[in-house]
């Protein structure tokens, strides 16, 4: 179908970039780089796969980046500052992101605002919050809470492998994504919430109520943020609430688009929004390790492997549509 | 008696749309509602099918009272609407639009073998012969109805509403649809029908409701069924045939210079067949032919908003480069599209910007607007000259009823005094009093010299202005029937891919 | 140990050494300045990252140069507290030193730079200098939660306030802290946004029209200052105290609208980190003392020796 | 019309926060506090309505923080380390923005490319561009160019008053708002652009050349961006390639959406942008000047005001269509 199609685009782009960067670069392909892509990666398609949720239904979500540095900060803040239990603190800010989520997808719904406006709002606000409750200063576990940390510190040793070892973000990423697919192409729900992004008159003809797939998509696109905030953190240990998750957004709708998403809502495939984001994340990886590309450019390569990339897509398509014309 | 409404009111801003309205239906029966455009019709039956909410009054089913919140709780009451306005998702296949909001499940799951058995019968009943996965951005206007009634009638629903049903099928699709919506009847469903195609009230209804602004004013049964006392109670008025308008012309065609020139053109959907076909100044050719047939592809890359795959365009005999719609319109050439919805007008805006947006430079110089005053007068001209109702330029286009956004649409094109006018389905939801004033528009702007091409698949519209039909199968051109060879089996006979001989022998 | 393939005779100029900075700054360029010249001078090949995503870009960054087997790594830790198991995994694959700002307790092999808080005090000694009756001041930076800007405000008001020396001290940024001669009416961050920075100075002196003395903190805050005190009409009329070397802080100096400024010696954090490394990496004695620090201690900088200081500046970084 | 119910809203919001401020802290009202505000404003003016181009013909554009950034350090970059003149310098940093907006227009236009993917790409490629001309050194007029800073610096004073006088920016924002008001309504370009946004479908059936339109708007954001960030350097006096203008995009846009354009493209007015810039620089000067509100939750405070803004526009919104209905 279409959607495999569009697949074909970006999975061709990050094969280039792939065999591109290991030509260019012999550490590419050693096993330690392997398992921090797939590490990087698997932190990114989750909040990847939520902006799709929110796309698929025709909004848009900027609010990522900040419901991660809210949820971020918030959780080593409970945890280190004040002492709130592991059972209380993670549930707390999971959440929090989902009600979040909510807000959004209320005003929106009921309200009738702008997803745009809406979200906008959001990313200042919880920035905000964030840094109004540390108290813009930095936050982190100091080196404790190392159970919580293996959630995504484990990593599982391949056998016959020597040096890999499939990190437990990878795993966590497999089963947010493996339900996404489930709930996207094997269930009613999800039908209904394609039918609802591309032309929610005609679903709500149809008997379906529209206004709570718009809602459940904003909670989800919040919480899996919330969820890939607390995975952010456990990663990394700490966090500075001004800067924590800036540009996620950006990120996360651009793998989300690359995946096949369209911003007219309707359409996305959740495989294409991980090869997206995995893409995005190779980019960064080449440009660190082949040597003549100044680190400065950094952005500027990504920008232009993504346009290029979409570019060539529509120039494919063109090709074959035209073959598909001239021999009928 | 399943469905009854009681004295419906119903307010948009500014506009009574219905003011005290009773309506009811019985299981077997087959209710026709007639009206002028703007008359309501659509309104009422948003009403029953819980897509609006009345100001006033109530509805009823099977004498208990009823809240409709959403069109699902119509839908759990048994009621069921094809709307005017084709309302399908294009990212989805035509088997999921059609089952949308009641697919076959397990669980959450989808059970996509039951759903595609179940589409395939909605597709027969319905008389489109597509697959199931096929994609609905793929479809025309007629194909994307035929999609609509499946969904429809893959209901069971026990009312059965059908708000202009017909409007974009030919007569082939059309009585296979009548013959589904008898079986129906008889099978116990109430259907509540509403065209403003007469004949077709003519041969359906077993009762005729009359609407006329926002009133119930009368009611026609069995034999009292007739195209005359319809019109003259929607009208209030007896209104003229239009049938032979073009007949007293007296003008040799043919010697004409010719007006419009297409030679060697094929089009992208159907690129093995090369079209030609001259139109003479004075001259309303028709084109007639099945859903898909290709009429509306043809004209689209005459106007150039699709490119061609070859071939060349000529006004008054001079060749013109078509490679955006700009260039046509600055050859002289207008176009009515299809699907005035997405193509037409800008719904948003007001009726008077939409009237005058073709023709704005006229009232420029240098590109600034220095006669606002002489547009607005211009506009106010044209509204009146289309009757438009209400003839208002500051309203919003989109808050018309059908008809009326018709007329803007073609409207807006008169006061650029075109050379060629194309036109696809030009009374596509018009009633029959507007119908007729746009067929005497057509007639006079083909007596100043303009050379009209019209597709249509209504067969009396084709029957009452044209001087020449053109009959179009599978993409290329069936046949080309003169005036006094033009009969509704002609025309059937080659659209449906038989051959001339047999046409004219008969 | 296993330092990759380096410890494996490496032939000169085979050495690959990382500088990895806290962000994007001209204070920076002026290290990578000097990065490059112990480069040349040690035979090494460096590679100067600077990230812009905070502590998770600066992971990913350390990660990908382990990857790439470079032969020693001199970081700049955001966030060292939280930072030590990064910098742990690294360091058990390549000689890693920390520089501008410490990690103690990681696996460092040294530190070289100088405290923020020691610099805090030289420039409250300054404002003591240039408002010797005492007064008002304000003080502006990019942001406060990074520890060398903490310290470094941390230091001025203690410095003020006469109070003793402890670096752990936090004053809140938005309450008045008022000591005997001094008053420090508030602290205001930009988040590095310069039309922000620049808006802040003018918000301050439509506030608190009788300032005595703006100090501005991070290197791009002073020029800022001067541009608003400039629209204000007030060059000269409230005194500027200044951090960092920028031109335009330096030409205040000359020209009397700046008291004086607390320069810090990034070229010498750069060329020393790499000096350091390079000799680690060859297995030669690094010189790094007992304790771990290697000081490179900041100056103050009147008007008195702007001058030379200013062409010394100019020679190192190449700019004639 | 709606465009004037639309402005009511802002303008009220825009009021109650001057009241409001004026009331909390008495240097809210003195001249030199308003001359700052006029002059910041002018500067955001200036961009938003570059941004409503775009969103009026449906697009967005999110590369305006970096196309700022671009031209902003580029000009210092020529005139001082490259001792280009003032004459080529200044015409040719201004053309780099139309160019780059001429790319974006014919990217989205000709290859149907998504305007968000294509500016998102903008965004990446100009900072990355930027930051490696100037190798990430901060850029500035060293104390020169006095007569060319004077074009943002210069102030008119206002007989009769005591110290206010005019910044020369706000003539600038009258003159750039006064053209964009001409053009949008009183030409046959402005119209045909509204058309475009509103419906390009309909425009394009009506003989307008609706690309050419799309292709131009994307050419005023880009270069109203590209004058802005001229204006910008020449009044903040130097940049630092990696942060200049981060950010701004959100800004321009959301003062955009808060003076009355909608999203989905034919709407908007040029009144309204410019007060929507203001109350953005207001509630950053409130937040500033009054005491108890910490500075480091001053976007939460933004973020706050334009939702709460939002919410009750809608609700008046509702109020008087209910009111409406009910005396006909
Ligand atoms: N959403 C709306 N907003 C404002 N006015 C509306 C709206 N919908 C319908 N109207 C008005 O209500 C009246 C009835 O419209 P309705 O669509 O029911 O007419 P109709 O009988 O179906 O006409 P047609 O035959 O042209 O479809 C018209 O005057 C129309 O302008
Ligand atoms: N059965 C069909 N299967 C696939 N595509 C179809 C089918 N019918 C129509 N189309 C598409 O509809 C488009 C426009 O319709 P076309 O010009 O072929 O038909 P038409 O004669 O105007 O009839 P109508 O508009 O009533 O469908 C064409 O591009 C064609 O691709
Ligand atoms: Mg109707
Ligand atoms: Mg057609």
């Amino acid at each position: 179908m279409n959607g495999a199609k569009k697949i074909v685009g970006v999975f061709s782009l990050l094969l280039v970039t792939c065999v591109a960067t290991s030509a260019l670069s012999p550490y590419f392909l050693t096993s330690y780089n392997l398992e921090n892509l797939l590490r990087r990666t698997s932190l990114f398609g989750v909040i990847s796969i939520g902006a799709a949720f929110v796309i698929i239904v025709g909004g848009i979500d900027l609010s990522i980046g900040s419901v991660i540095a809210l949820v971020g900060c918030l959780l080593p803040w409970l945890l280190v500052e004040h002492g709130v239990s592991v059972w209380m603190a993670v549930p707390g800010v999971l959440g929090l992101g989902l009600v979040l989520g909510l807000c959004h997808g209320l005003l929106v719904q009921r309200l009738r605002l702008q997803p745009f406006i809406v979200t906008l709002c959001g990313l200042l606000i919880y920035r905000g919050l964030a840094r109004g409750i540390t108290g813009d200063q930095t936050v982190g576990f100091q080196n404790e809470f190392k159970g919580l940390r293996s959630l995504v510190k484990t990593r599982f040793p391949l056998p016959g492998f020597e040096d890999f070892a499939i990190p437990s973000t990878f795993v966590i990423l497999l089963i947010v994504s493996t339900l996404a697919i489930i709930f996207l192409r094997f269930t009613v729900w999800g039908r209904h919430l394609l039918a609802t992004g591309r032309n929610e008159s005609a679903a709500r003809h149809g008997g379906i109520r529209t206004g709570r797939y718009i809602v459940l998509a904003y909670m989800i696109s919040a919480g899996l943020a919330g969820f890939g905030g607390m995975l952010f953190i456990l990663d990394v240990g700490s966090a500075q609430p001004a800067d924590f998750g800036n540009f996620y957004e950006l990120f996360a709708i651009a793998a989300a688009v690359l995946g096949g998403c369209s911003l007219r809502g309707g359409e996305g495939s959740v495989v294409g929004v991980i090869i997206g984001a995995a893409l995005m994340q190779v980019l960064q990886n080449a440009i660190t390790l082949i040597d003549w590309i100044p680190d400065n450019i950094q952005y500027a390569v990504i920008g232009a492997v993504i346009i290029a990339g979409a570019i060539s897509d529509e120039g494919f398509r063109r090709i074959v549509s035209h073959r598909r014309l001239r021999s009928p | 008696m399943i469905l009854q409404a009681r004295n419906i009111v119903k307010r948009f801003p500014g506009v009574l749309a219905l003011d005290g309205v009773d309506l009811d239906v019985s299981a077997g029966e087959i209710l026709a509602v007639v009206g002028e455009n703007g008359a309501g019709k659509s309104t009422l039956m948003k009403i029953l099918a819980g897509d609006l909410r009345p100001d006033e009054g109530q509805l009823l089913i099977d004498g208990s009272p009823l809240r409709l919140r959403s069109p699902r709780e119509a839908m759990l009451a048994g009621v069921s609407l094809i709307h005017q306005e084709l309302s399908l998702a294009d990212n989805l296949d035509v088997g999921a639009n059609i089952l949308l909001g009641r697919e076959p499940r397990i669980g959450p799951f989808l059970r996509r073998d039951a759903a595609r058995a179940e589409a395939n019968v909605a597709l027969m009943s319905a008389g489109l012969d597509i697959d199931p996965a096929a994609s609905v951005a793929d479809l025309g206007m007629g194909s994307r109805q035929l999609v609509e009634i499946a969904k429809a009638l893959s209901t069971k629903a026990r009312v059965l509403i059908m708000d202009e049903p017909t409007s974009s099928l030919t007569a082939v699709e059309a009585d296979r649809l009548f013959e589904t919506i008898e079986r129906l009847r008889d099978q116990g469903t109430a259907i509540i029908y509403i065209s403003h195609r007469l004949g077709e009230i003519e041969r359906l209804a077993d009762r005729v409701e009359v609407l006329r602004d926002g009133k119930h004013v009368g009611s026609l049964v069995g034999s009292e069924i007739t195209r005359d006392k319809i019109v003259s109670r929607m009208v209030g008025r007896d209104l003229d045939r239009t049938r032979g308008l073009r007949g007293e012309v007296d003008l040799e065609f043919g010697t004409n210079p010719p007006m419009l020139e297409v030679r060697g053109l094929r089009t992208s959907r159907f690129p093995e067949s090369s079209i030609d076909l001259i139109v003479r100044r004075g001259e309303i050719v028709a084109m007639a032919g099945l859903v898909g047939a290709g009429r509306t592809e043809l004209l689209r890359a005459i106007f150039g908003i699709d490119r061609p795959v070859a071939g060349l365009i000529s006004v008054e005999g001079e060749d013109v480069r078509v490679e955006h719609p700009a260039d046509a319109a600055a050859a002289g050439i207008a176009f009515v599209p299809e699907d005035r919805k997405a193509d037409g007008l800008l719904l948003e805006e007001p009726i008077g910007e939409n009237m005058t947006l073709p023709n704005l430079s006229v009232h420029a110089r240098v590109g600034v607007i220095r006669h606002r005053r002489r547009e607005r007068a211009v506009a106010r001209e044209l509204i009146h000259q289309m009757d438009v109702r209400p003839a208002e330029p500051d309203l919003i286009a989109g808050g018309l009823s059908g008809g009326n956004q018709q007329k803007v649409a073609v409207g807006r094109w008169v006061g650029c005094e075109p050379r060629v006018f194309l036109l696809d389905e030009p009374t596509r939801g018009v009633d029959v009093a507007a119908k007729a004033e746009i067929h005497v528009l057509l007639d006079r702007l083909a007596r100043s010299g303009v050379a009209i091409l019209a597709a249509s698949s209504e067969m009396e519209e084709l029957l009452a202005v044209s001087d020449r039909v053109i009959v179009m199968h599978e993409g290329r051109i069936a046949g080309d029937l003169a005036r006094h060879e033009v009969s509704e089996a002609a025309i059937m006979r080659l659209a449906t891919g038989g051959d001339r001989e047999g046409a004219t022998s008969r | 140990d296993d330092a990759g393939p380096s410890s494996a005779v490496a032939g000169k100029g085979d050495l690959r050494i990382a500088y990895v900075t806290n962000g994007v700054a001209d204070f920076w360029t002026i290290a990578k300045s000097g990065a490059n010249a112990a480069g040349d001078d040690f035979d090494v090949t460096v590679d100067v990252l600077m990230p812009t995503g905070g502590v998770t870009d600066q992971k990913r960054m350390i990660e990908d140069l382990v990857t790439r087997q470079v032969d020693g790594i001199a970081i700049s830790p955001i966030d060292p507290g939280n930072q030590i198991d990064v910098i742990d995994a690294a360091a058990a694959k390549t000689p890693v030193i920390t520089h501008d700002s410490d990690a103690p307790g990681s696996a460092r092999r040294c530190y070289i730079g100088m405290d923020n808080y020691d610099a805090g005090r030289m420039c409250g000694k300054l404002v003591k200098e240039a408002l010797p009756q005492g007064g008002e001041i304000f003080i502006f930076v990019g942001r406060i939660e990074q520890d060398n800007a903490r310290r470094r405000r941390q230091g001025v008001i203690d410095e003020l306030l006469d109070r003793s020396v402890n670096a752990d001290r936090f004053d809140e940024p938005g309450t008045a802290i008022v000591g005997d001669k001094y008053t420090v009416l508030g602290t205001l961050t930009d988040q590095f946004d310069r039309a922000k920075a620049k808006a802040n100075v003018e918000d301050v002196l439509s506030k608190h029209p009788d300032v005595d003395g703006l100090v501005g903190l991070f290197a791009y805050n002073p020029p800022l200052i001067l541009e608003a005190l400039e629209g204000a009409g007030k060059v000269g009329k409230i005194e500027v105290i200044a951090f960092d070397e920028d031109a335009e802080t330096l030409q205040g100096i000359i020209d009397g609208s700046v008291a004086g400024t607390v320069v810090q010696n990034p070229y010498m954090y750069g060329y020393k980190s790499v000096e350091v490394l390079a000799k680690i990496a060859r297995g030669e004695d690094a010189g790094i003392p007992e304790n771990g620090m290697i000081a490179i201690p900041a100056r103050t900088i009147r008007k008195g020796d702007v001058n030379a200081f200013w062409t010394d500046l100019k020679k190192k970084t190449g700019k004639e």
